[in-house]
Parts: C-alpha cells; structure tokens; sequence
C-alpha cells in the first residue's frame, strides 16, 4: 500500500515530466505541467495522511522511508511546486509575449519543471544515502538548464557558475558519502543496506568516530554548497537572479530545504556516532557565518532577485544555525522557519517576478510605486517583505522568535552577531522595498493578468501558522523534532 | 584471497593515478590533458576489475566495464570531437605557474596521507592506505579547477575530480552497492553532456571558451 | 458590569474583537467614507471608553488570567489583567476616546480609499497596543508588540508619496525592529524552564537568574523599550515619525504607544525579574535626565510644531524613566513608600502625558488642516481665527508646562516630593545625585514651560504672518469634542489628584507590594506622606485664585470704571510695524541655541546687508545624528562593501573558497 | 479650643490676605525711596506707588484691536496669583491654613502661572516689543525658576518639609544650628530675587530702553486699570519674595503655632526686617550694573550652580 502511494508521488513527475518532453510545444503545456503538478501534490497530501496516521513507513525493500521529518517536507515541496506551476502559467506567457522566451525554450522549461520535481522527491524519500546523491546531482543538472533558459550572457555564465560549484561541491558529498560507506560495512557489512540510513541510525553508536568526522565534513561542504551556506554561497545569488522567476521561487523555496535535509540527515548520524555535539556546532558556525556576510551583503544589491537570493542565504543560515543548535525547541523552529520561509520567499518571488515584467527591469531603482500600479502586486510584496523579516504576526516571526530565545538561552555569546545581522538584514531590505511599493510610477499595463493567488494564498498561510498551528501539523513538527534530536 | 601480488598491484595503480592526476596538473595542451584523461579511466578501470577479481565481487566486473566504456572511451571521444569542432587546443595560461601548482599540489598529498592515516589504521589487509590516495587525487582535481581558465579543461579537471572519487568508492570500499554506482555513472554522462551544450552555447555567447569572460555577475 | 459571571479580562477581549470588527469594517465601507467618519470612529471612541471603564474595573479586581487557542503549540496566547495592565488601559482607553472623536472630524476630508486603509490600520494599532498590555506570555507579547509597530507604520506613511515620510517611516520601523529583537532577547535570557511553555510570564516570573542574567534581561529591556519610547540615543526616529504621521496618529503615538514601552520596562522590571540591582535604577535615572534636558532643550529651537512637540515627548519619556529609576533604587534599599511614591509619580504622569500630549497633538492637525501649515514660522494670530482650538490647546499648554492646579504639576509635584524625602540612602554616591538630578528636573520642567509659551505664543497669539491664515477656520463639532475631553481630561486629573492616587496606589500595590496607602491624603489635600511633610490641595488652590480673581475683578468694575477705548497697538515711535517683525519661532528659540550652543549642531544662512531680498536660514540639528547613527552608517556600508569583495564574479575565487573551506576543516577535525 | 484655633488661624490668614495687598505697594515705595536717597534724590516718597496705581486705575484703558480675551484676562490672572502667593507666606505667624493648599512647590508653581500668562499676552498683540519681551522672561525665568525650586529644597531637606509654616518653624524655633548650606542657599535666592522682580543687574524697572528692557517690554500694550493691577502684581511679587527671603533665611521672631502674645513682637520684627531688606536691596542695585541680555543667563546660571551647590553642600555635611 505505501508502496503504491509512494510510487504514485513519484510517477506523477516523471510521467509529467515525459508527457511535457513530448507536448512540452504544445498550447496547454502550462496546464498540462499544472495538472501533473496538482497530482504530485494529491499523491503528497494521501502520502501525508498515511504517515500522520501510521507512523514512519519503509518502502521498496526499505530503499525509501518515509517520516515524519520529510513526509512534512514532500507535502510542502509538492504544494510549493503545484502553486508555482499555477503562477508560472501566466508568468511565462507574458515572458514569451515580451520576446524573452522562444516555445522550444518553454517546451525545455516545462518538462525540466517535472524532472526537478522528481528529483527533489526522490532525494526526500529515499532512505539510501547514496541515492540522495544520485537525486541532488539530478536536481542540480536539471535546474542547470532551467537557470540557462533565456540564453542571455549573463544567464550562460550563472548557470555555468550555478554548475560548476555545485557539481565540484556535489562530488565532494559524494566524497563523503563514500567514507560513510566505508564506515558502515565494517559494522553493517557490505551490500545493499550499509548505506540506508534506518540501518546506519541504528548502529550509529557502533560507526567509527573519525572516519564519520571526516564524512561529516566532505558532506557538510557538498551539500552545504547546494543550501547556500556561506562561503560556498557563491553560485546561489547569481543564479537566482539570471534564471526564470519561477526557477528563481522553487530554487529558493525548496532545493535549499532538500539539501539541508540531507545535511540534517548526515547530523544525525555524526552526532550520534561521535556522542559529542560535533556536527551541530559546525552546522551552527556556519549558519551563523551565512547570517552574518548574507546580511551585510544585502546593504548593496542593486537587483530585486539577487537581494532576495541573498535573503534566502540568510534564511538558510538562520534554519541551519537552529538545527545545528538542536533540542526540541530549535529544532521545532528549525523546521517551522524551512517551512515558512519556503512559503513566503516564493511568494515574494512571484510578486516580484509580476512586479519585474510590469516595469520591465530588475534594478530596484527603476521599480518605483508598485501600489500605484497594482494594489495587489504591491500589497503582496510589501506583506511578504514585513513576512520575511520576521514581522508578527507571520509565521517566520514564530520561527525566529523561538531560534533567537533559544540561542540567548543555550548560546547567549551568538546573539549579538543575529543582532546585528537581522537588523542589518531588516535595514537593507525594508529600505529597500519601501520605495519599490511606495510613492509614484512608471510602470505600465501587462498583456496576461498576473496570477496572485499563489502569493495570497502562500502568505496566508504563513499568517496562519504565526497566530495559529493545527494540532496535527504541531504533532508532525514536534515527532520529527524528536527525531531529529 | 588476498594475495600480495594483487595488493601490490592496486597499490601501484593508485600510485599510478596520483601521477597521471599530476601530470594532468601540470598540462598545457588541451589535448594531452584530455589523453591523460582517458589514461587515468584506463587505471581506474583496471584497478576496479583487480578489486573485483580479488574480492570476488561481480557486480564491480560490471563498474569495471562502465568506467571502460565510460571514462576510458565515450568521454575523452566526446571531448575530442568538441575542441575539434570547437577549434581550441591550448589552455594559454594557468592562473598560478606550475612550479607554484606543483608545491601546493604535493603538500596537499602529504595533507591528505595524514589526514588518512588514521582511518588507514582501521582498515585491514588490501585496501590499506587507498583512502590517502583517492583523496590526494581528489584534492589534485580541485586544485587544478582553481588554476585552469578555459572551460574545457575546468571540464577536465572536473572529470578528474569524479575519478578520484570513483576510485575511492570501487577501490578504497571495495564497491559502493550497485544502484549507486549506477545512479553515480549515469549523472556523470548527463553532466557531460550538459557540459557539451554548454560549451555550444557559451562560445556561441562569448565567441570563446576563456572563463575569464564569465566575470560580469558580481556584487558593486 | 454588575453580572458577576463576566470578568473585566473577557469584557476586555470583546473590546478589542470590537476594534478589530470596526477596523475592517472601515476597509469593507471605504465607497462610503460619511459613514465611517460619523460612525465607526464614534463607536471606536465609545469603546475606548468601555475599556477606559474596564480598566478601572480591573484595578479593583483580582488578575484575571484567560488562555486563547491561538498561538504556538504549547504556548497558546495567554492574557493577563492586573492592576498595572488595568491602568494602561485606562490611559488607552482614555486618550483614544479622544482621539477617536477628533478623527471623526479629522479624517473628513480624506479620500474614500485611503479613509478604509487608514480606518482598519488605525483600529488594528488600538486593538494591538490593548493586546501588548494583556499579553502574559513572550510569544504574545511580541506578536502584539510588532502588531502595533507595523500597523502604525503604515499610518506613519500614509502619504506615501513623499519621500520624507517615507524616509521617517524607514527610521521608526528599523529603530523599533532593533528594540523587538532587543526585548526578544530580553525574554530570552527571561526564559524559565525550558521547552516553549518556559516562554509564559508566568514560568518567568518563576525562574532563577543569577545577577548577570538579570542584568543582562534589565539591559536588554531598557534598550528595546527605550528605543520605542524614545530614550537617548535611540529617540532619532521619534522627531520624523511624528510629524510625518497624520496628527491623530501622532497623538496615539505620542499618547499612548510611548507608555506601552513604559509599560514594557516597568512589567519587566518590578514584575518579570525577581530582583533588581541598585545600579539599575542609577542607569535609569541618568539616561532619564539626559533624554529630558536633551528632548527639551531641542523641543525649544524647533520650527515646526509637530517636531516640537515630538521632542518634548522625548522630554516627559525622559521624567518617566526618572520616575523608574528613583522607583528602583528605593525598591532596592527596602523604602518602600518611597519606591510607592515614585511609581505613583510615574504612573500619573504618564496618565497626564497621554492627555495633555494627545490633546496638543490632534490640535496641531486642527491647525494644519485649517492652514496647510506645519511651519510655525507661518501661523499666528489664529486664537482669533480659531477661538475653540485656541482655548483648549491653552488647557493643553498649561498642564504640559506644569503649572499648578493643571494635571502635569501634580505629577511633577509628586516627582520631586520623591526626591525630597530621598536622603537616607545607605548609599552616598546616590544620595549626592539625587539633589543633582532634581535640579536637572527642575531645569527640565522650567525649559518646558519656556517651550510651549513658544509653541502657543507663536502659534495662536501675535498677528498672522502669513496672509492665507485670514481663512483659516475654527474645529467642526467633533473635532471640538474630542479635544473638549482631552482637556477636561486634564482639567480633572489636575484636580482630583487624591482620587487618581488612591487608583494608583491599587497598582503600586500588586508590582512592588508598597503603596501610599491613607498617607496619600484626604479627599482634598493630597499629601504622599503625611500632613507635615507635604500638602497640596489643587481645589482649593483653584478656588482661592478664582476667588481672588472674581473680587478683584469686581471691584475693579465697581470701583472703576469700565470705559475701554480701542486702539492701534503702540509702535514705539516707529510706524512701520507689520507681523514679519514678530519673534519667529526660530527667534523665540534663539537664546537657548546659544546658550547651550555646543549641544547642537547649527547650519546658519545669515544675509550680507546688499541683500536685495534677505534670506535668513537657521538649523539645529542632532548632533548625535552625526556622532552615532552616521558612523554606525558608514560602519554597515564598509562592512557591505567588504561582504561584497566576496562576491567578485571570479569562478575561481569561489572555487578557492570552497577549497580553503574544505582544507581549513579539514585541519581542524 | 482647637475649633477655636482653626477659626482663628483662618481668620487670620483672611487678615494677612488682605494686609499684604494693600502693604506691598509700600514696599515698593520705600525701596525706590531709598534708592532716590542713595541717588541723591529727594525722591517721590513711600507713597507714589499708591498715588500712581489710583492715577491708572482712573485712566480710560486702551486696548489694541487684535487684542484676545486671553490679553484681558491676564492681569487679573497675574494679580490673583501674585496675591495668593504672598498670602501665603508665614511672615508674622506660621499658622496658615491655606498655606496646606499650596506647598513650596506649588508656591512656585504659582510664579510660574503668573509669569506664562503674561508672557502669552505680551506676545498676544503681536508687536516686536512684545515677542521680545516674553522670550527675554522666559529666558530669565528658565534658569531662576529651578534656582528658586533649589533654594526651597535646601531648606525642605533641612525641616523635612515642603510646607512653609513647617519649614519656618524648624528654622525660627528649633534650637539653633548654623546652616552652611543656607548661605549658599541665600545668596542664590538674591540673585533669583534680583532677577524675578525685574531688578538691576538682570533688568531695570525704570528704564524704557527698548534694548534692555524685559518686563516693561511685556507691558507695554497695557494701560490704565490692566496695567495697574499688573503693576500691583509687581509689588505683591517684591513683596513675596522678600518675604520669603525673611522666612527662610530670617525667620527668628516669628510666632509659633497658637502663642497669640507672641504676635506684636513679630509684627514689630517683620517691620524691622522688611525696612532693612528695603533698604539693602536698594544698596544692592545701586551698586551694581545693569548686565547685557546675554550675560543675565550666566548671572542665573551661577545662582543656579549656588543652590544646587547649597543642596549638596547640605548631603555633605548633612547640615
């Protein structure tokens, strides 16, 4: 049964992602991707059901585990990804109307759409942690081609970049993968099951210390270039502001969180191993590094995409320095702060993307009065602005407020570099927003009408788990916090 | 089993691929670097096949014959068709001079022995040591992808990079399970190939595959 | 009220839902702004005053303690209302009737769309500042807290258009997140227990902290606090937000939002801690004077009205921190109707500011809506054009002077009783600051007086310096009532001393466990401590004046009389007298610039005698501008610019970085 | 008895109302008599005051056009303050009841009143004289207003009260002790009192020299009746303020609380005490000169520093 349901999340992609390398030139490509995308969402939302109601599942010969630690990242990858296919819908006809997007380009766009999608779901699902590998390269290969979509200079050289990096920094966890490995067959033995982390999280007393330390740290740099983690953040800002905005939203959204679920994963086991607080303390150097340089860097963007890319590296450091401090309560925040900053950041995506094509640049100077020009547009950015800096009643507010009690109460000697980060952060951002939705304009009519239900519909949601969290979802949280250790 | 000729003989092909990894770290032409490219397939594959045959294990017969076909033909035939087509032969300059490349290169060796020699304590009879050795090759790789300024050898010096690793997990673990090895090989063919549709674009783009074009996204 | 099955809590919380429905309600009606001037900001004021009344209710009662279903796991919202939340409310209740009332009219002329965003903002800035002073937990706290910073905001900015404003709206906000991260911290440090229930008041008020960590949390509290109240240096954005804001919206602010971060520090402070240190209070009570003398001294050179009386906000946060401070150090050293005293002087006084500060506030945004003009250097003469506003902002004037038998003397009378009877301090050094600080009081309370003799002198009195005054028009009815209460308001709390100290001692009661219990006085002679000591019978003070004023007045008519001959005023032999020759208010302020010339930093365009057209320009700035918040400026940028040399386009580079990472941890495993 | 003594000591503050009111021009009389002896001048005599206030009171008022109720209304304001506030002070007994209603605080609370509103008015016509003149008061007032608050808390510190009555009684009767903080205290409340009453160095009564003047300059548009309550405000000001001086700093020979007999005897050594007070503020001026604007704020400045140094003077030696 929970193979079934299993296979259902992950066929939908991978048939969509077929079906669009065949009609992808087709005029209901776009619907085509939604629907597929809406599939992957049900199967998600069944999948979810199954583990609230039955605990932790394996599949497939126990190569797939579901918990409740990624079941809650599966439904918000696929929620995310449906909401952004809905926005992208209009968004790339209005790309393609302004000249920026041939239909070859989009066929390309629409199946690589799907084929990320299966290969974020497949990195989250799977319980071995070599495939993990397998299907973050692929999440790495296809949104290569995503970020190179407009085939302008600069998107080449992004993506090159976006490319380089992260293959160089991917092999490297592969590194660290093979060292895992080499620690686990001495105590699981050789085989299939040495690398599925049931297994190793059971013996992870048993592996050896030094051989998991130096895994830990090939791991940490590999997957910790594709969360962004300063200073192998390097490609992230680039190729958030060169690729497709919807590129820009699911990137943002979503790959950042299914790398550092890897690297959660690889905590666990470490710690566990070394019975010491190894791998959190490094975790939480560098979320606090990623902070601190994220924020400063904000101070000087000129481009709408590439401070909010910066944003997500801040935010990405805040989640990883919660996790790395772990205990129940960090860890909550850890996993409520990936959860709504998935959803606000990819709301302010899509506004921005929408705000990008009306006055048709990305230099902030040149958007002015985005009020003026559409209330909504407008209203959506600036909420998700005040959402994403932490501004109650928004959910990010709850995550940030329990991650910085916590730290003032376990690590007090980091509270003055969140600070000064977050209120750097907080400068930079609103004075720079400000002025983009405020005071007068220039910008001028679109031929489609934007699709802002997604950003509604994100940032309610993200109001909501401010001012309130279902009993279910806070059960959810608090099971997998408990997981997580 | 574990017959010391086999383990001297893995033991030299190691050996063997540290310096082919620096020979590639000193190289100039594309071309070479591309034939010291297969060259150090050739090793890996072989090295796979020994451990395959010493440890009895078949589904590493199987890596042998991917690493062969893969590393040791497809590719380095990929890459010479694309400089032909592409026209470019030599990468003109390193960033750093080889002397330079050459000291960094051998302190990283020596880093990475040490680095290993604990975890080579651990681990008895015939793979003792390997460890060291992938990740000097490794490292190497690295290295070279600091120090190359076209993108063809940066592709090369990545490919590298993957040998090494590729070593480690054939030779050092004696074989990851299979499905990884798999999963691993078939992302390393999907790599190239973007790697080709890239060079197409970017020197439709640039007019040439000198990285030093790719520098206009920073941050003023 | 007299169904023993509701608490004031519950009645409470339906206000606020009240708020809340109204707020939306203006944003669903905003096709028909008529309605929403002549009915949703009346209902606004009425429930204003049911929770002014429901507050006074709760200073009787016993706490009540209510727990909503909203919130974190865990940590659901949890309410509190004691007597010290209970006599905020009374203040927020207080001023927003008032103010609620003058928007009726107020907000007239606003455009429809504007008027709904505005109505919703508004209401949600109440209901959020009512939840602040309910909040039992942090959680609660800060999301109520930011409520109300971001709500008001957005009504900082209504018009938007103007990069000013929106440059001042860009201040409040930054300076406010830095305080909320700031008391976040607090709470952190506060935090009892662990787990997220340690996150309530209640598991805070039961932890243990060791003299640093209290330190620690009363330091972090008074720097976010102080930052929303506007205590030196973080007051930078209180002189912009202000005047940018539409006049009601500064009176709130002003009034009302300035005592929650009273409120926020004397909770923390007497409630949340355990214990307090004596070197706290010593802290309090030196950035106390500084913010008063500061926030004066600058009130007193500005131009324009609203800035003026933004810093004198500044200066009466000033006195309130004083206030804390004497609080504190008595508190420490066991004297604890003095400690009761002092609270009680603070408490009052800022009942009094809310008033008085809120009623010259909407009236400034009379005057702005009867001129267009903010500039007092372009007004006077309107008490003849404007006889309504003119009279009530008098009683506003006079009560935020000081003087006696208004309210703003009382509490300063009570102030300054406090530091009497200090002496007995087992400290010395103290004992030697307390004289000094009152001295500085005193200087503060007297320069006051000097500024708002400026602000009405210039304003009302005079001949008009500007020709478009001619037309100005008095207050419409609301208008009228809202500021007539504010003003009785004044009026009373300025008579009725004994009444409003008896409430108060119910609050000093449940916070520091002292009060001034029967020693406050008889009905009519307050007297703090007893009858030898110090009396004071505002009554019978203001009956005796009147009585004598009536019987001179009478007699004069009598026994004179009563011819009066209208003239031209006298030009002292030079006849070419016109109103440019009347004190400007850059004029009016001249002598304290020069006297206290090196606080400030001036900017000065004096014409040459050839001048065909003379232009005289003069600014006062903040130093502090200069020598904190610039720095701390090019500070960021440096560190931005050198947070950007990371990202330098080079592939290279970025690959060395993932390098040396590797490398370095490597080394360091 | 104590229904009696309440009723007496009522009865008595009504006969102190009305004694200083009619007295303090007498006062100012004398002062300015013996300033003309000092002078050389035979001088108008002790009575010109009053022969000057029946002259304007007698006078048809002129008001400006622009003139506001608040510009009518102020003298009787200013008179009624300056008449309660010398009502108030023990000057022969120190049993005043009202004297509850109004502590030394409040005491210059009332100065303060006064000096607001006649200011506002000054500025209520809108002439340059006017603005001039009330910001040159406030300016004045700003330093001696907490000058004068500083000499009343050297004293409270010392009696452990604000009440006058209370303050002048420890003073006069408790046994005697030199209070070397209340000579700093005095000479501060000089200056103060040089400076509040218009006087030479910090103003000049009888002079209408548009640039030196300050209180004259806020009267200016005042004539007949309004300037002469505003005149007789002045005097009840002197008045006060020397009283105040004598209580605080001379009280000895005051009556205490219910000693009836005591009172000719104080009545005979106020008289004694206010013809030398008289007198030796007439010196005073006469040997001074009149300070440009700008250094009248140094003047009060340093009577400032004095008291406060007076109060702390007071915690040191804790006398």
């Amino acid at each position: 049964m929970i193979d079934l349901q299993l296979l259902a999340l992950l066929l939908a992609p991978l048939l969509g992602g077929a079906l669009l390398a065949v009609f992808g030139s087709r005029k209901w490509a776009a619907e085509l991707n939604s629907l597929m995308s809406f599939f992957t969402f049900a199967a998600s939302v069944i999948l979810t059901m199954r583990v609230i109601d039955s605990g932790p599942q394996v599949a497939f010969h126990e190569q797939f585990f579901i918990d409740q630690f990624n079941v809650f990242l599966v439904a918000l990858t696929a929620f995310v990804a449906f909401t952004t296919s809905l926005f992208s819908r209009p968004y790339m006809r209005i790309e393609q109307h302004h000249g920026k997007l041939t239909t070859g380009m989009l066929h390309l766009y629409y199946s690589m759409y799907q084929m990320f999608t299966f290969a974020m779901l497949v990195a989250l699902t799977t319980n071995n942690m070599g495939i993990v590998w397998v299907a973050m390269e692929a999440a790495t290969l296809t949104t290569v081609l995503l970020v190179s979509l407009y085939r302008t200079p600069a998107s080449l050289e992004a993506a090159w970049k976006y490319f380089i990096l992260c293959g160089v920094g991917i092999a490297l966890a592969l590194f660290g993968t093979i060292l895992l490995y080499f620690a686990a067959e001495r105590v699981l033995g050789e085989g299939g099951t040495a690398l599925l982390w049931t297994h190793l999280n059971e013996v992870k007393g048993e592996l050896e210390p030094t051989v998991l330390k130096l895994a830990f740290v090939f791991l940490l740099v590999g997957y910790g270039t594709k969360v962004g983690l300063v200073p192998l953040h390097s490609w992230l800002p680039d190729a958030h502001a060169e690729g497709p905005t919807p590129v820009s939203a699911v990137l943002s959204g979503l790959l950042l969180n299914v790398a550092l679920c890897a690297v959660v994963r690889s905590k666990v086991l470490v710690d566990g191993s070394l019975g010491t607080h190894f791998a959190g303390y490094l975790m939480m150097g560098f979320g606090l590094l990623s902070v601190v340089v994220a924020s400063f860097s904000l101070f000087r963007q000129k481009d709408i995409k590439r401070m909010f890319a910066y944003s997500s590296i801040e935010h990405m450091g805040l989640i990883t320095f919660a996790l790395g401090m772990g205990g129940p309560v960090a860890t909550f925040a850890g996993m409520l702060h990936m959860t709504v900053h998935s959803l606000t950041k990819s709301a302010i995506f899509f506004a921005v993307g929408h705000a990008v094509q009306k006055s048709g640049t990305q230099v902030m100077e040149n958007i002015r009065g985005m009020l003026q020009v559409s209330p909504t547009v407008g209203w959506g950015l600036a909420i998700g602005t005040f959402a994403i800096l932490g501004m109650p009643p928004f959910g990010v507010f709850a995550s940030e407020f329990l991650i910085i009690t916590t730290a003032m109460h376990e690590y007090p000697w980091t509270t003055p570099f969140l600070l000064i980060a977050l209120g750097v952060a907080f400068a930079a951002i609103f004075g720079k927003i400000q002025p983009v939705v405020f005071g007068e304009t220039t910008a001028k009519r679109l031929p489609h009408s934007p699709a802002l239900i997604p950003v509604f519909v994100h940032l309610l949601l993200v109001l909501m788990l401010g001012l309130y969290m279902p009993p279910y979802l806070a059960d959810w949280y608090r099971q997998a916090a408990a997981l997580l250790g | 089993m574990q017959t010391p000729f086999l383990l001297q003989f893995i033991n030299l092909l190691a050996a063997l691929l540290l310096l082919i990894a620096f020979a590639m770290l000193t190289q100039r032409r594309i071309l070479s670097l591309i034939n010291l490219f297969a060259l150090q397939g050739a090793v890996l594959s072989l090295s796979t096949f020994v451990v395959a045959f010493s440890t009895s294990q078949h589904h590493l017969y199987y890596s042998a014959g991917l690493t062969l076909l893969l590393k040791v033909l497809l590719l380095p035939w990929l890459l010479h068709r694309l400089i032909r087509k592409l026209n470019v032969r030599w990468d003109v300059e390193t960033l750093i001079n080889i002397p330079t490349t050459m000291l960094v290169g051998i302190s990283l060796v020596i880093f990475s022995f040490n680095l290993a020699a604990p975890i080579a304590q651990l681990s008895e009879g015939l793979t003792r040591g390997l460890i060291g050795i992938a990740l000097a090759s490794v490292l190497l790789s690295l290295l070279m992808m600091l120090t190359r300024r076209k993108a063809v050898s940066q592709v090369v010096a990545f490919l590298s990079l993957e040998n090494g690793l590729f070593f480690a997990a054939t030779s050092a673990t004696q074989g990851m399970p299979l499905v990884v090895e798999l999963g691993i090989a078939l992302d390393v063919l999907v790599a190239t190939f973007i790697f080709g549709i890239f060079f197409f674009q970017i020197r439709e783009t640039f007019d040439s595959l000198d990285i030093a074009h790719m520098e206009k996204l920073k941050d003023d | 009220m007299d169904s023993v099955s509701v608490s004031p809590l519950e009645v409470v919380g339906w206000l606020v839902q009240l708020w809340i429905v109204l707020g939306v309600a203006g944003l669903v009606l905003q096709r028909a702004p008529r309605l929403i001037n002549n009915v949703i900001f009346p209902l606004s004021a009425l429930t204003s005053l049911l929770l002014a009344v429901s507050g006074m209710w709760a200073l009787g009662a016993d706490p009540g303690v209510m727990v909503l279903p909203l919130g974190l796991p865990d940590l659901p919202f949890h309410l509190r209302l004691d007597p010290l939340s209970g006599f905020f409310l009374i203040l927020l209740g207080g001023a927003s009737l008032g103010i609620s009332l003058f928007g009726a009219g107020y907000f007239k002329t606003m455009a429809g769309g504007t008027l709904g965003l505005l109505c919703l903002e508004y209401h949600l800035f109440l209901a959020g500042m009512t939840l602040v002073l309910l909040a039992d937990d942090a959680y609660m706290f800060m999301v109520a807290w930011e409520t109300m910073a971001l709500s008001s905001y957005f009504l900082v900015t209504t018009d938007h258009n103007i990069p000013d404003i929106r440059k001042a709206g860009f201040l409040y906000l930054l300076i406010a997140h830095v305080g909320a991260i700031s008391i976040l911290l607090c709470f952190g440090v506060m935090q009892g227990g662990n787990g997220i229930a340690a996150y309530t008041f209640d598991a805070m008020r039961h932890a243990q902290l060791t003299e640093f960590w209290s330190s620690a949390a009363f330091l972090l509290a008074l720097f976010g606090f102080g930052a929303k109240a506007g205590v030196l240096p973080m007051h930078m954005w209180l002189p912009e937000a202000h005047p940018a804001a539409p006049s009601p919206v500064s009176a709130l602010m002003s009034g009302v939002m300035l005592k929650t971060a009273i409120y926020g520090i004397l909770r923390v402070t007497f409630d949340l801690l355990g214990t307090q240190l004596w070197w706290w209070g010593v802290l309090a009570l030196g950035l106390g004077l500084l913010t008063a003398v500061f926030g004066v001294m600058f009130a007193a050179v500005q131009g324009d009205m609203k800035r003026l009386l933004a810093y004198s906000s500044i200066e009466n946060i000033g006195l309130l921190l004083v206030g804390i401070g004497l609080t504190i150090i008595f508190h420490v050293y066991g004297k604890h109707a003095l400690a009761a005293l002092a609270l009680t002087a603070t408490l009052y006084h800022s009942l009094n500011h809310a008033m008085f500060k809120s009623l010259l506030f909407v009236g400034t945004g009379a005057i702005l809506h009867a001129t267009g003009e903010r500039n007092m250097g372009r007004l006077g003469g309107l008490i003849r054009r404007m006889p309504w506003a003119a009279m009530l902002m008098l009683v506003g004037v006079l009560a935020i002077a000081g003087l006696p038998p208004l309210n703003g003397f009382v509490s300063e009378w009570l102030l300054l009783q406090a530091f009497l009877l200090s002496p007995g301090l087992p400290n010395s050094y103290i004992n030697m600051l307390v004289p000094v600080a009152a001295a500085v009081i005193a200087l503060a309370a007297a320069l006051a007086a000097y500024v708002m003799v400026k602000f009405y002198g210039v304003i009302f009195l005079g001949q008009p310096r500007e020709k478009v005054l001619e037309h100005a028009h008095d207050t419409g009815t609301w208008e009228r009532i809202g500021m007539g209460w504010l003003a009785l308001a004044c009026v009373v709390l300025g008579l009725a001393p004994v009444f409003v100290v008896h409430q108060l001692d119910l609050v000093s009661l449940s916070l520091i466990g002292s009060s001034l219990g029967n020693a406050a006085g008889n009905w009519v002679f307050l007297t703090p401590v007893d009858t030898e000591r110090a009396s004071y019978s505002p009554l019978y003070f203001l009956l005796a004046v009147l009585a004598v004023m009536l019987l001179t007045s009478i007699l004069v008519r009598h026994l004179y009389h009563g011819r009066v001959r209208r003239s031209a005023p006298w030009d002292c032999g030079y006849p070419a007298q016109n109103a440019r020759m009347q004190d400007t208010a850059e004029g009016f302020g001249q002598p304290i610039r020069r006297i206290f010339e090196p606080f400030f930093k001036i900017e000065r365009e004096v014409p040459s005698p050839f001048d065909t057209h003379p232009r005289y320009h003069g600014q006062s700035d903040d130093r502090l501008w200069y020598i904190l918040y610039l720095p701390i400026k090019y500070l960021t940028e440096k560190l931005a610019s050198l947070a950007s040399l990371l990202q330098h386009g080079r592939i290279h580079l970025y690959l060395t970085y993932t390098f040396v990472t590797l490398i370095v941890l490597l080394v360091f495993v | 008895m104590e229904k009696y003594q309440l009723l007496f000591a009522v009865l008595f503050q009504l006969a102190q109302l009305v004694l200083v009111v009619v007295f303090a021009p007498l006062l100012t009389g004398w002062v300015n008599q013996c300033q003309a002896w000092l002078q050389n001048r035979s001088g108008a005599g002790v009575l010109q005051p009053y022969r000057v206030l029946r002259k304007l009171f007698s006078k048809d008022a002129v008001i400006a056009h622009n003139a506001s109720p608040l510009f009518r209304v102020t003298p009787y304001i200013v008179f009624g303050c300056m008449w309660l506030a010398a009502a108030i002070i023990p000057i022969i007994a120190v049993d005043l009841p009202f004297s509850m209603a109004a502590d030394v605080i409040a005491l210059v609370g009332v100065f303060a009143v006064a000096r607001v509103f006649i200011s506002l008015a000054a500025m209520d016509i809108g002439t340059a004289f006017g603005s001039m003149g009330a910001r040159r008061e406030m300016l004045v007032s700003f330093l001696a207003e907490p000058a004068l608050l500083m000499v009343f808390f050297t004293a409270s510190m010392i009696s452990h009260s604000t009440q006058l009555p209370v303050i002048v009684d420890t003073l006069a009767h408790h046994q005697f002790v030199l209070y070397p903080s209340l000579a700093f205290a005095a000479l501060a409340f000089l200056m103060v009192l040089l400076a509040e009453n218009a006087r030479i160095p910090v103003d000049n009564p009888s002079t209408h020299l548009e640039l030196t003047m300050i209180h004259e300059a806020m009267i200016l548009e005042y004539s007949a009746r309004h300037l002469a309550l505003i005149e007789w405000a002045s005097s009840l000001k002197l008045f006060a303020y020397i009283t105040i001086g004598i209580a605080l700093f001379l009280p000895h020979g005051i009556a205490e609380v219910g000693n009836w007999a005591g009172l000719p005897l104080a009545i005979v050594a106020l008289l004694l005490k206010l013809v030398l007070a008289g007198a030796a503020l007439a010196v005073f001026e006469i040997v001074s000169a009149k300070l440009r604007i700008f250094r009248a704020p140094e003047f009060l400045a340093t009577a400032f520093l004095l008291a406060v140094l007076g109060l702390l003077i007071h915690f040191l030696l804790g006398a």
